[in-house]
Parts: structure tokens; sequence; C-alpha cells
């Protein structure tokens, strides 16, 4: 990772010189892990893109033989599952390593050696699930992975990857998720109440609550399968009278709830590009955060919508018809908010806000859609087609995906202290937009032309054969609109135009401090008065009917501290709102920094090998798979004692 | 700037070209959900247009605004905007507008639900559909016949499906005819009904849509909605053995074919030789399979015209097949893992609508089904053949050309 | 400063004041919640589904081999095993106060059990620790026994779903008694301070937790038919 | 408006709890033996058994342990607002989804009787 060019990094109290890589192995500092999290995430990007180009490939003419009926479950299966878990939500947590403790003006996250375990069980898990697909024994039971299909039914190692993978992967959610929880609960500048925290920080709270109570579910579901899979249990053994029921029930209550851990993210982002760059306060500030919390409330109760088809009964699809539709109202006033905060503004088309734009255009068509299946007749008609596949690409690429490209490239210059091209970013956008809509729109057609989905093939003469090739030009059309995308990410870290402290005039703490930002973010913790705090100083004018008022003082002074620099004088942790223009050290400044560690990397190995130790033991070698056992519990005890036992700063 | 904005018009209507471009290439498509042959899909299709009717008018309002907005307040030099933080009543407004349309939405919804969750009338045609990977099974108890793949509606009546499977979760769908069901429980069944119009003499293609394993996109099937009269002749016919083979010339079966011949003779009386089937030259093109061949089955088909029925049913009832399939008048061939034969030469398609039911597609179905079907049950069978699954090329026991072409004439002769 | 906070000593600054391992703790515990309600509502889902016995509260024979399968739920010795559960919660109470309270000035007419046995942390910390060492022990006795009488987490849905609802109880106070044990020695060690006591306090408001989730336990799967 | 009741409710710094006692646990300690031997008593009274008194009265009782145990024990009564936010909620989405799930299941098993 080049970007350390860019990111000069100011070693902690303590730190010896290190090679670049431990630097990167060690490091606890939230806005190199958010880095981390950026490129792996853009990794499995390309990962998963590959295997939907091959996917689209097999489906661009009928009757096509490139793809086997084997390969192509587990392409889907696996795109899916990588889509999912390994590229938007990763490039989320991006986003609130370097965003949260920047916008509620923090130092770092509440753990920050926890939050380096999250990226790293993250990194293995993801290598875990997808590296078998090269050998052909990828996952191969859809991302959702229905039973028996996947427990009586499967043999070989397949679905083992998938089932120990996504469980994996959950505890780095679930890690992150009280991380970041804890950080926006207490670790805001003095006077950053709730109603000022801005968007994405509110909406990043909404998902971090979602994660902590949607994961639990699955992490039993996914149990029951290891244990039916490995120890012979009877969980969903039908033979054995279990429900098939059991398992859609407990993945969708996680499996929706889900969905808005995708998008609401994103919804942040955007609602940070869209006041910036129309030189506006976001429309209805508090009915925007209220209406984040409602979604993802209702997003609990809404879960057998995916399971309309079963035959759950008129009660069932009458109560969750009508709860999924619920969920339209607070979409809709985010949707309206939005173009209301452009409404009366200076609109500045620059890559990041034409990006913010499409996603409410996009967005709005995927969620109609979204509402078609809602009245549980009509989808019975939808269903498992792929018109179900234009709906979630509809919301998950033209809403997760537009979003985090609007927020990467309006935060480049943050991260990396340069813009991104803007010429070769409209043109991205472009390329991105048309290959989108060429790709997706028509799989509303040819589903409702009666094409099921997760087919490998179909027959010539159906009708279908139109809209396919149309989808398949359109993935094509996105291999150079990603390509262009790399390069100028890439190129732009050394050789963009280099941007100041605050390049888009933005209101928020993030963009008054140096970019990139010093590895301490706030030399002096701003005390926040308002909810445009930067705007107090750049445009009082903006701020007329914004409510003002001082945190208690007394109260502040009496629980910060002080910190001493080098030069001797003493320096009050907090000041009165301010830019920061001048970097120093974390040691000329006297702010302690906690010290790099490997500790939360062989915590999360242990973990690794102890779940990969069970494939070991399903292909027979007992001594092998216990010696893995034992060796990963190990490795996961010691490494986890010593870790809780040296204190964060070497100076304390 | 100026320019962006017109761009940007121009790439919001994107879908509206679309819909434009499709419109206009109007192809006819077999598979749409969006027709008349059942007063179910009728209702469903009301439903569709209410709500694209609402979803037409949100599409618009939101797509119209935004591109208004952008428009209009691009960037101008020196316009300082003016600064609203809200505005509680239009707030108000677009909370409460959704909420009126979604009762314009759930209230047929709810409707159309109960309609369809209620019991069907008594008089129902019956039919038991039974998912298998990945073929389907079809059961009529009223007229005690058990068939495969290919399902006869009388139209102007209603016809109840009790789904359920065999093994993983299967969905049953005739798009053209209504929604779609799972096929959930292996003893609890799952149940869809609705009534034909009269007037729909056709045929339909209907697929499996929970994906169940290796071959789910080949999981197909065939609906033929025939005259009553013709429903009757073909049930009546259907019900009991095919007339070939139940009394055969005595003496032919030598050897280990003598206790079958024994039992052969043993056999209830011919039924009328032929009854109704889907006339084949009337079949429309879309229910006709276009599967190509796999190159990698050789068949010699010069040994189909020579096939002999009679050896065909020796050599049938001499190997593996009985363990699968059941042939009522065979009291050999009594498997139930496989679908029913008893009648397989009325039908027009094999393994679930992948191929028509032709010689030469039989005859490479039998030498090796799983090179034809990924993952199919039926094993490889032809001598010399590799079998994908066992990863084994199959040589004692396997079927020759000539035995297998043999087979394909007896089977051919069970009209 | 904020970026110590996660071993936060009150006089840094936190938004609530309050530290942050209490927050994560209790977040945690909410978390928590469903997933213990997931394993519940399978169990309770599948309870009379087995198709095979043995069962829970009712008598099955076996129709193949004639062998009479007694009820499986032993409620007497479960009785036994949640009351000391729920003592160890008291002892966990006490302990947590002990260590608040270090060092602060006794009632001048504290007896002798105010002074030496409450004031003891050591004292109380060991109590829950053996303690919850002896509901394991009841439980190992318990799964023992259901093994002999022939249910295994194999043999049916009702084995599956019991031995993996109590299995992951079991396991959370496994690591419980590990937590407390490990306080134990550091307090043995060096005598926990006053501020130390969020240590204690986030151990104790955890092992509360597991007690909590096995009244509903016992009530749900051992008591109700 | 919410704005500031929401600030205050995480703002101010009201932990500066009275947590129990000796005297107060001792009570508490006895209340849960009493309620346990109430539960584990009417389980070995057949016809309270049968009668459908039965599963509401100890889930009631359960139910009171555990906010007991919840209130005193882990001095959510004494501590900070905050602690009963994060605690009360999930439990409540934990209760209501494990109560819709025997609803969807319960049906079901009713359907398969019918046939
Ligand atoms: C980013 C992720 C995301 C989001 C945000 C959504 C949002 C919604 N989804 Fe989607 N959904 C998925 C991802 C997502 N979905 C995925 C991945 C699947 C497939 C899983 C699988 O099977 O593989 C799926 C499947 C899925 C199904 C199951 C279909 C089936 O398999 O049969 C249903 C059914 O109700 C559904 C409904 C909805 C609804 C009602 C919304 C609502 O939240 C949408 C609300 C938004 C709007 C309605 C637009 C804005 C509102 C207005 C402009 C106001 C006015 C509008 C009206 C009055 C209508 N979704
Ligand atoms: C965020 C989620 C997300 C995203 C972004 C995407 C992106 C894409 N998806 Fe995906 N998709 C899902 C989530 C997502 N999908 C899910 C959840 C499913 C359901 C899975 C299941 O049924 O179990 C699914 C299923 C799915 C299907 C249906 C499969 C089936 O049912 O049979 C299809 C088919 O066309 C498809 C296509 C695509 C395409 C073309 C893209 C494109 O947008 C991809 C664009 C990206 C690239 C093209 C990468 C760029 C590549 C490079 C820069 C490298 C260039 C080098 C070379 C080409 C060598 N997806
Ligand atoms: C291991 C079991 C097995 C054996 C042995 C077997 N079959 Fe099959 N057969 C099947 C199954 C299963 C199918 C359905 C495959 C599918 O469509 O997915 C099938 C399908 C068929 C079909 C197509 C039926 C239809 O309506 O689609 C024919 C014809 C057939 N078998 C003939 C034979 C003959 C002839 C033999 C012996 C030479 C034979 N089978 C041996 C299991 C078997
Ligand atoms: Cu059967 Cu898909
Ligand atoms: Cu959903």
């Amino acid at each position: 990772m080049a970007t350390v060019a860019a990111a000069p990094s100011y070693a902690g109290a303590q730190t010896r010189r290190r090679s670049v890589i431990m630097e990167w192995l060690t490091t606890v500092d939230h806005k190199k892990i958010g880095a981390l999290y950026l490129h792996t995430a853009l990794f499995f990007f390309v990962v998963g893109g590959i295997e939907a180009l091959l996917m689209r490939y097999q489906l661009m003419r009928p009757n096509m033989g490139a793809v086997s009926a084997e390969l192509f479950n587990q392409l889907f299966t696996m795109h899916g599952t990588t889509m999912v878990f390994l590229v938007i939500m990763p490039l989320s947590a991006a986003f609130f390593n370097w965003l949260i403790p920047l916008q509620i003006g923090a130092r770092d996250v509440a753990f920050p050696r926890l939050n380096a375990f999250s990226y790293w069980v993250y990194l293995l898990g993801g290598l875990f699930i997808t590296l078998p697909i090269l050998w052909q024994l990828a996952p191969n039971g859809g991302w959702f992975a229905y039973t028996p299909l996947t427990t009586e039914y499967s043999i070989g190692q397949n679905m083992n990857f998938w089932v120990l993978g996504i469980q994996i992967l959950g505890v780095s959610s679930l890690a992150a998720a009280f991380n970041f929880a804890t950080t926006i609960i207490n670790m805001r500048a003095p006077g950053m109440n709730l109603m000022r925290m801005p968007m994405f920080t509110w909406m990043s709270f909404v998902v971090q609550w979602l994660i902590i109570l949607a994961f639990p579910v699955i992490t039993i579901a996914l149990f029951f399968m290891q244990f039916d899979r490995f120890f012979g249990t009877k969980f969903y053994a039908v033979s054995a009278g279990a429900d098939p029921l059991l398992w859609q029930h407990l993945f969708w209550i996680f499996g929706h709830p889900e969905v808005y851990i995708l998008i609401l993210p994103a919804f942040g982002l955007v609602s940070e590009v869209l006041p910036t760059h129309s030189r506006k306060p976001l429309f209805g500030y508090p009915v925007m955060a209220y209406s984040g919390i409602l979604i993802a409330f209702l997003g609990f109760g809404v879960w057998a919508h995916h399971m309309f088809a079963v035959g759950m009964g008129p009660v069932a699809d009458t109560v969750f018809g009508v709860t999924t539709m619920l969920i339209a109202i607070p979409t809709g006033v985010k949707i309206f908010n939005w173009i209301f905060t452009m409404w009366g503004g200076t609109i500045r088309f620059t890559t990041a806000m034409k990006f913010a734009i499409a996603l409410i255009a996009m967005f709005v068509i995927g969620g109609i859609s979204g509402i078609t299946h809602a009245s549980p007749p009509s989808d019975l008609q939808q269903t498992d087609t792929y018109y179900i596949v234009a709906h979630f690409h509809y919301v998950l690429y033209g809403g997760a995906i537009m979003g985090i490209f609007a927020g990467i490239y309006h935060y480049f210059p943050k991260f990396y202290g340069r813009f991104m091209d803007e010429r070769l970013g409209t043109v991205h956008f472009w390329l991105n937009f048309i290959a989108m809509n060429l790709t997706f729109f028509p799989m509303h057609f040819s589903g409702m032309l009666g094409m099921p989905r997760r087919i490998y093939t179909y027959d010539a003469g159906q009708g279908w054969e139109t809209f396919n090739l149309i989808s398949s030009i359109g993935a094509f059309l996105f291999v150079p609109a990603f390509l262009i995308f790399f390069y100028n990410f890439f190129r732009s870290k050394k050789h963009g135009i280099p941007a100041g402290p605050n390049p888009w005039d933005a209101p928020t703490l993030e963009w008054s401090i140096p970019s990139p930002p010093p590895e301490y973010n706030f030399a002096q913790i701003p005390v926040v008065t308002s909810r445009y705090p930067l705007w107090d100083l750049t445009h009082p004018e903006r701020m007329a009917d914004v409510p003002h008022s001082q945190p208690d003082m007394d109260l502040v002074k009496q629980r910060t501290g002080e910190h001493v620099t080098a030069s001797g004088e003493h320096q009050p942790d907090v000041a009165p709102m301010h830019i920061e223009t001048e970097r120093k050290t974390a040691q000329e400044l006297g702010i302690p920094m906690p010290t790099p560690t490997l500790k939360p990397f062989w915590v999360a190995l242990g973990i690794l090998v102890l779940m990969g130790s069970l494939p070991v033991m399903y292909a027979g070698h007992k001594v092998a798979a216990f010696t893995l056992m034992a060796g990963g519990a190990v490795l996961l005890v010691t490494s986890l004692y010593s870790w809780l036992t040296t204190p964060l700063e070497a100076d304390h | 700037m100026t320019c962006t904005a017109r761009r940007r018009v121009a790439a919001a209507l994107v879908p509206f070209v679309f819909l434009a471009v499709l419109a206009g290439c109007s192809g006819h498509y077999p598979n749409s959900t969006f027709t008349n042959f059942t007063e179910f899909n009728r209702d469903l299709r009301a439903l569709w247009n209410t709500m694209m009717h609402w979803a037409t008018v949100v599409f618009v309002v939101v797509e119209v605004l935004l591109i208004y907005v952008i428009v209009r307040y691009r960037h101008r030099s020196g316009a300082e905007p003016k600064h609203v933080h809200g505005n509680t009543a239009l707030e108000i407004t677009w909370t409460l507008a959704p909420a009126v349309i979604l009762v314009f939405i759930a209230v047929p919804t709810v409707r159309t639900i109960w309609r369809y969750e209620t019991p069907p009338p008594a008089d129902a045609v019956q039919v038991d559909v039974i998912g298998h990977q990945w073929w389907w099974e079809f059961r009529y108890p009223q007229y005690g016949i058990t068939t495969a793949n290919e399902l006869y509606l009388p139209a102007g009546r209603t016809v109840t499906f009790s789904i359920r499977t065999q093994d993983v979760i299967h969905s049953f769908w005739i798009p053209q005819l209504a929604g779609k069901r799972d096929a959930t429980w292996q003893k609890k069944t799952n149940r869809l009904w609705f009534t034909l119009d009269s007037a729909g003499i056709a045929a339909f293609n209907g697929s499996c849509n929970e994906f169940c394993g290796a071959s789910h996109a080949n999981m197909r099937f065939r609906v033929y909605t025939v005259a009553p009269a013709d429903f009757e002749s073909w049930a009546q016919h259907q019900r009991g053995p095919a007339a070939f083979g139940v009394a055969p010339p005595a003496g032919t079966a030598a050897g280990s074919g003598g206790s079958a011949t024994v039992a052969l003779a043993t056999n209830p009386a011919p039924l009328p030789v032929q009854g109704y089937v889907f006339p084949r030259e009337s079949l429309p093109d879309h229910v006709i399979p276009k599967t190509p061949l796999p190159e990698s089955i050789r068949f010699d088909d010069a040994l189909l015209a020579s096939g002999d029925p009679q050896r065909g049913l020796e050599t049938y009832s001499r190997s593996a097949c009985i363990g699968c399939h059941r042939i009522q008048g065979n009291p050999m061939s009594l498997g139930t893992i496989g679908p029913d034969l008893t009648h397989i030469a009325s039908r027009h398609t094999i393994a679930a609508g992948l191929y028509p039911n032709e010689p030469r597609f039989m005859a490479r179905w039998i030498k090796n089904a799983r090179a034809m079907k990924p993952g199919v049950l039926m094993n490889t069978l032809g001598k010399g053949e590799f079998d994908p699954v066992t990863k084994a090329v199959i040589e004692a026991g396997g079927l020759t050309d000539q035995q297998i072409a043999d087979i394909v004439a007896y089977l051919m002769s069970l009209k | 400063m904020t970026a110590t906070a996660s071993h936060a000593t009150p006089h840094h600054y936190t938004s609530t004041g309050l530290d942050n391992r209490k927050i994560a703790i209790w977040m945690f515990i909410g978390s928590e919640c469903m997933l213990f309600a997931s394993l519940i509502s399978t169990y309770l889902i599948y309870k009379g589904q087995s198709i095979v016995g043995p069962l829970p509260h009712e008598v099955w024979t076996d129709p193949m081999t004639g062998r009479v399968f007694k009820p499986i739920l032993n409620i007497p010795v479960t009785s036994i095993s949640t009351f000391v559960l729920l003592c160890s919660s008291l002892s966990m109470v006490l302990a947590l106060a002990a260590v608040e309270n270090r060092g602060k000035p006794l009632p001048a007419n504290a007896g002798w059990w105010t002074r030496k046995v409450l004031t003891s942390s050591k004292l109380w910390l060991f109590m829950t620790c053996l303690m919850g060492a002896i509901f394991l022990a009841f439980q190992c006795y318990e799964f023992t026994s259901f093994v002999h009488e022939g249910l295994t987490i194999r043999r049916n849905l009702f084995g599956s779903s019991f031995f993996t609802l109590t299995g992951f109880h079991g396991a959370h106070v496994t690591a419980g008694v590990i937590w407390l044990g490990t306080l134990l020695a550091i307090d043995v060690k060096r005598g926990l301070q006053p501020r130390d006591a969020i240590w204690v306090d986030i151990a104790a408001l955890y092992w509360h937790f597991v007690d909590v989730v096995w009244i509903a336990i016992f009530t749900l799967v051992y008591l109700i038919r | 408006m919410a704005e500031h009741n929401l600030a205050t409710e995480l703002a101010n710094p009201d932990h500066v709890h009275e947590h129990p006692t000796w005297r107060e646990y001792k009570w508490v300690g006895l209340v849960l033996t009493v309620i346990t031997i109430i539960e584990v008593w009417a389980y070995y009274i057949p016809p309270l058994v049968a009668s459908n008194f039965f599963v509401p009265l100890l889930l009631i009782l359960s139910g009171a342990k555990f906010a007991t145990v919840v209130l005193f024990y882990m001095h959510l009564k004494y501590d900070h607002r905050l602690f009963r936010l994060l605690f009360t909620g999930p439990l409540a989405i934990a209760i209501a989804t494990l109560i819709a799930l025997l609803f969807l299941f319960a049906k079901f098993s009713a359907e398969r009787s019918v046939g």
C-alpha cells in the first residue's frame, strides 16, 4: 500500500524504526486501518466483479457452454457473498474508521487494538472464503444457503468454507460494531451532542446497532449448520423432523437488517456530500436522523418478505407485506429531504456530487421495485426471478456503491491530501452510470418475462435473448469504468493536485485539521457549539437560524486533562472551535499515542486456525485437525491474554 | 456546467429510452407473467397495474423534481444560496403522501392474499406435484395416474396443486398461469389453485425457481391445457399400462429373460392402443427443447432403425433401469427413484424438458445421462462411456449401442 | 485524553462521563439477548417435533426395540444447581462492593461480619468462582447421565437443541469462571483497589447476565412442559 | 425540541449512583430464593400444571426474578439512564422476535394437523 507516501506517519512515543510491512501489520491508528479496509475491499470488488463477468459471459446467449453448471453455482454464490460481506460492509467500515473519530472530534476510536483486530479477522476470513474457488471448491449453495440443500444434500467441502468463513467475518463485524458504537456514544468532543453529530456519524451509529442485534442471530444459525455438518446434529435434518424453514427465518431475521447495514452508510455519505456541494445545510436534519432510526427499527419486522412463496398463510403474508411497505415512508422522507437540500442551493457538479445525485435517481428505482414485491401475491410472480436481481442491484449498486463512490471522491483529499482527477472522475461516472443501467435495467424485463434467477443456462426461443445480451454488454462496460477509477485513484495519491485542509468548504470537524490528518487528529479537541462548527468560523451568515449553545465549560475543564509539549509548555486538551494548520508530531505535542502491536493479528490468526481445523477434520485427518485446533486455541488464548494485560500506551 | 446538466437530463431518461426501445422490438414472450389464461393471473396483473400506476407517479415526481433542481440550481457565479434548514409543513406532506399511496397499494394486496389463501372449490381437478432433483413427478389421485415432467390440464376447470418435495426445496412455477409456490416440505404440502379459461388450449413452459443444486437450471416442465374431452381420453389411457409388451409373442424370451416372460404373460388386458396426446405438429416453438447434444457422446444412429422392441424389453428388464424406473405392465420394473416410464413414448420431452423425446436423444440419454444433464442421479450406462460423477469409465455390464437401440425401440413403443 | 479512554480513569473527558468499557459490556449484553433469543426460540420451535425419544418430560418407548426411555429432565438436581448460580450472583455483588469501598471508613458500630467478611473481596470472588464451578460440575453430571439414558446431541431434535442451548450457557459460565479467577489472582497478587473497580464491575455485569439467562432457561426448558 | 432532551440525556454525568449494600442485597437474595422454591413447588402440583394458569404463573415468576437481578444486582435501577436504554431496547427486540417466531411456527404445526 503506497499510501504511506501520502500519509506521513508520526511514530508514537517509544516506537523503534519499523519496516513498512511491520508498520502496517502493527498499526492501531484508525486512519491507517481505514486505508487497509479500503484497499482490501477494492481488491475483493475486483474479485466479485470478475465472478460477475464470468456469469454474464455465460448468460450472454442461450445454451452457452462457457461455464459449467457446478462452476456457475460457485460463481453466483461467491459473487453475492463477496459483494455483501467482503466489499460493501468493509468499504463502509473503511469510512467508519476514517471518519467517525474525525467527525466527532476524537483522537482515536474507543478500543484501537480491537479495531486492528477487526480488520485482521476480516482479511483472513475473506481469504479463507475466497481462495477455494481457485480449486473449484468454492461454496455453491447461494448466498443465503438454504437448508437442506446445504446440509443433508451437500457433499464435499464447498459449503464448509462458507459456513466457517461467514462465522469468522461475523466476529470482525461484531467487534467493530461494539467499538464504533462506544466511540460515538462516549468520545464526542465537548458540546457535540447527539443532534449535532454529522449525518454520516448518525447513520453509522444506527448501522452499528443493526450489526449488534442482527449478527448474533446469523451466528447461531451458522453454529447450527456447523454442528450439523461437522458433528451430526439434527437442526436442519428434515429426515429427523426438522423444519426446512428454521434456517430461512433465522437467516432473514439477520438478512433484512443486513441490507440496511449495506445502504445506511451510503445514505450517510450522501448526506455529507449533498449539502457541501450545494453550499446549503442539510434539509430537515432531525427528520433525517429519526428516519434512519425508524428504517432500522422497522427493518427487524419485515424479514419474512423473502419467504412469501413458502406458504406461511394469509395472516403472516398480510402482516409482513404491510410492515415492509411502511419502510417506504421514512426512506421517502430521506429522498425528498436530499432533493430539497439542493433546492435553492448553488450546485457544483463535482464527481462526488454526480455520484450522490445518481444515488437518488437510481435508488428510487430499486426502492419502487422493492415495493412491488412487498405485495405478497404479486411477489409470487417475481420471487426468485431476474426481477429480484434487478431490484437488489438497483438498491445495492445504484444505492450503496454509488454512495460509496461519492464518499471516496469527496473524502479522498482529506485522506491523501490531494484531489482525485475530476475529468477522469467524470468519465468514470458516466461509464459507470450507463453500464449500471444497461446491465440491470433489462433484468426487470427478463424477470417479469419468466426468467428464473440462478440458472447457468436457458433455452433459446424463450424471449430472453435480447435482454440478456444487453445485460452482458453492460456488464463488460463496467471494466473500463473500473480500470479508469483505479488508475485515477492510485495516480492521484502521488500526483493529484494538493488540497488544503478544507477543499470543499465543508462544515464539519474533520475538515478543521490538516489533510491528511496527523496521527493524533486534533492537537486540541475543539469545543462544539453548533451543528456546523466550521461554518461558524467560515460562513457565519449561513448559521443564522442554527441553534447554538455553549457546553458547561467548568464541567469540560474539570473532566479534561492537558498535555505538556516537548518545549515544556502546558497545553489544555480542549480549545474553542478553531482550525488547525500546522502539523507537529505527537511527541512534540506530548500527546501519548497507543503503541503499535502485533497481538491483535495473532489473535485473528488463532481464530482462523481454529476454524480452519474443521475442514481438515471433515476430510478425515483427525490427528492433523486436533493439532491445528489445539495450536489455534493456544495461539488465541495466549496472545489474547498478553493483549489484555499490556496497557494501550507504553508510557502508562 | 450547463452541458453537464443537459447530459444529466439525458442520462436520467435512460430507463425510459429502454422502455421505448423494448416496446419497439416487441418480440413475443412465451413465458410472460402478463397473460390472461387464468383469472389468478388476471388478478395479479390488475394488482401489478395498480402498483405500476403509483410507481410511475412516484418515479416521475422524484426524477422530474430532481432534474429540475439540478438544472435550476446549478452553480452560477456569485449566487449565495438561501439557507433554509427545514420546513415542517413540507416534511409532513411528503410523509403523508407516500402513506396514502401505500394504502391504495395495500388494500387490493390484502384482498388478493385472502382470495387465494382460501380452500379451492370441491370439484377441482387434484394434482399432486412432487419435486425431485431435478425433475417433476405429477400424480392425479382422482385418476390414479403417475407421470413426469408433462402436465395435462382440462381447460375451463379449476385445478388444485398439492406441492411437496422428495429432497431439497424446489419451486413450482408456470409463469403464464399462476404465481409460484415452493415445494418446501416432504410430509406437509403447499397448496396452489387456479381456474383455467375455457378458451386457452395451449402449451406452456414451467420451471423450478428455488435453487436446488447442480441442474436447477434444467428442472423444467411442460403444461398442456386441453379440451375436457381430450383430457378424459388422455387420463383414461395414462392410468393403465401401455399396449406394447403386455402379451409378448411366446418363446422370444430366452435364458435369464424367461422369468420376465412368465411374469409378463400374466398381465392385465391391454387398453385402447392410443389415448389423446397433445399433437406433436401443433406444439408451439417455445416448448420444443433446443438444448444442443454434447459432442462427447458418440452413438451410431443407424442402429436405431434396427432396434427391436422385444429384445429391448428383455434387455431393459435385465438392466439397472428397473431399479429406478416403473413401467406398468412390466412386473420387473418397479423402481421409484426415477420418472415413471409407463407412457414415456406419449411425452414430447425427456429429462425434465431438456431434450425432445426422439430416439437419437433418448439413446444418448441412456448411454450417458450425466453427460447430458449435470449431476443427475441416473448413472452412465453405455459401454466405454465416462461417468462425470464417479469419474470412471463404464466397462463391464455397460450397454452396447445395439442394446441401447433396442431399449429405445421398446420405450418408444410405450405410447 | 480520549485516545487513552479505553482505560480512562474518571478525570479523562468522555461525553457521558461514563467508562467506555462499561458502555461496551452493556451493548455486548444487549447483543447476547438476541443470541440467546435465537437459541431459545429454536428449542421451543422444535419442542415436540422429535420423531424419536428420549423426550424432556414424557416417557417414550422405542417401537423397534420396545426399550422404554423415561423423561430426561431431572428437576430436583437442576433446581439445586439453579439455586447455586443464584447465590453466586449475591457473592458477586458483595465482591464488587468490597472492591469499591476498599479504604472507605466503616461505621463505628460495624461488627465482625461487616469488618472482616464484607470487606474481603478475595473471599467473595473466590465464592463466586467456586459456585460457578459447582454449577458446571452439576451440568457435567447432567450431560453424562443424559448420554447414559440415551440422549446424545445427535439423537434427535430435542437432543440437538437442548445440548446446544445449555451448552452455550455452560460455555458462558466457563468463560466467566476464568475471568473471575483471573481477577482473584490479581487481587491476591496486589490487591484490587477502588480504581480497578471497573474491571470487577464489567465482569460482574457479565456474570449476572449469565445468571439471568439461566433463570429464563430454567423456566422455559425445565419447568414448562 | 428533541435536540435538548436527547442532548442532556447523554451529556450530564448523573452517574454518581448510590449502590445498595449488604442490607438490601441479602433481601434480594432471599426473594430470589423464595420465588425459585415457589416455581419448583408449582411444578410438583399436577392439577396446577394441568391447568392453564401454570405457564403464565411461571412466566410471571421468572420474569420477576429476571427483573430483580437486573435492577438490583446489575444496578440498573441506580446506574446511568443510558444503560437502561442499552439493555431494554435490545431485550425488547429479542423478545418480540422470539414471540413472532413462535407464532409463525405454531401456525405451521396447526396447519399440519389439519393436513
Ligand atoms: C441495499 C439493500 C436493499 C435495500 C435498501 C432494499 C430495500 C427494500 N427492499 Fe429489498 N432486497 C435486497 C436489498 C435491499 N432491499 C436484496 C439483496 C434482496 C434479495 C435477497 C436475495 O434473495 O438474494 C432483496 C429482496 C427483497 C424482497 C424479497 C423479494 C423476493 O425474493 O421475493 C423484498 C420483498 O418485499 C424486498 C423489498 C424491499 C423494500 C420494500 C425495500 C424498501 O426499503 C425500499 C424503500 C424505498 C423506496 C420505496 C423508494 C423511495 C421512496 C419514495 C420516493 C417515497 C414514495 C414511494 C412510495 C409510496 C412507493 N427486497
Ligand atoms: C453490493 C452487491 C453487489 C454488487 C456491487 C454486484 C455487482 C454486479 N452483479 Fe451481482 N449480485 C449480488 C450483489 C451484487 N452484485 C447478490 C447479493 C447476488 C445474489 C447472489 C445469489 O443469488 O446468491 C447477485 C447476483 C448477480 C447475478 C445473478 C446470478 C444468478 O442469479 O444467476 C448477476 C447476473 O448478471 C449479477 C451481476 C452483477 C454484475 C454484472 C455486477 C457488476 O456491477 C460488477 C461490476 C464490477 C466489475 C466488473 C469489476 C471490475 C473489474 C475489473 C476492474 C477488473 C478488470 C479485469 C478483468 C475483467 C480481467 N449479480
Ligand atoms: C440410478 C437410478 C437410475 C437408473 C439405474 C436409470 N435411471 Fe433413468 N432416470 C433416473 C432419473 C433420476 C431420471 C430423471 C433425470 C432428470 O430428468 O433429472 C431418469 C430419467 C430417465 C428418462 C427420461 C424420463 C423423462 O420423462 O424425463 C428415461 C427415458 C430413462 N431414465 C430411461 C432409463 C433407462 C432405459 C435405464 C436403464 C438402461 C435407466 N433410465 C436407468 C434414474 C435412473
Ligand atoms: Cu428444483 Cu430448482
Ligand atoms: Cu428484505
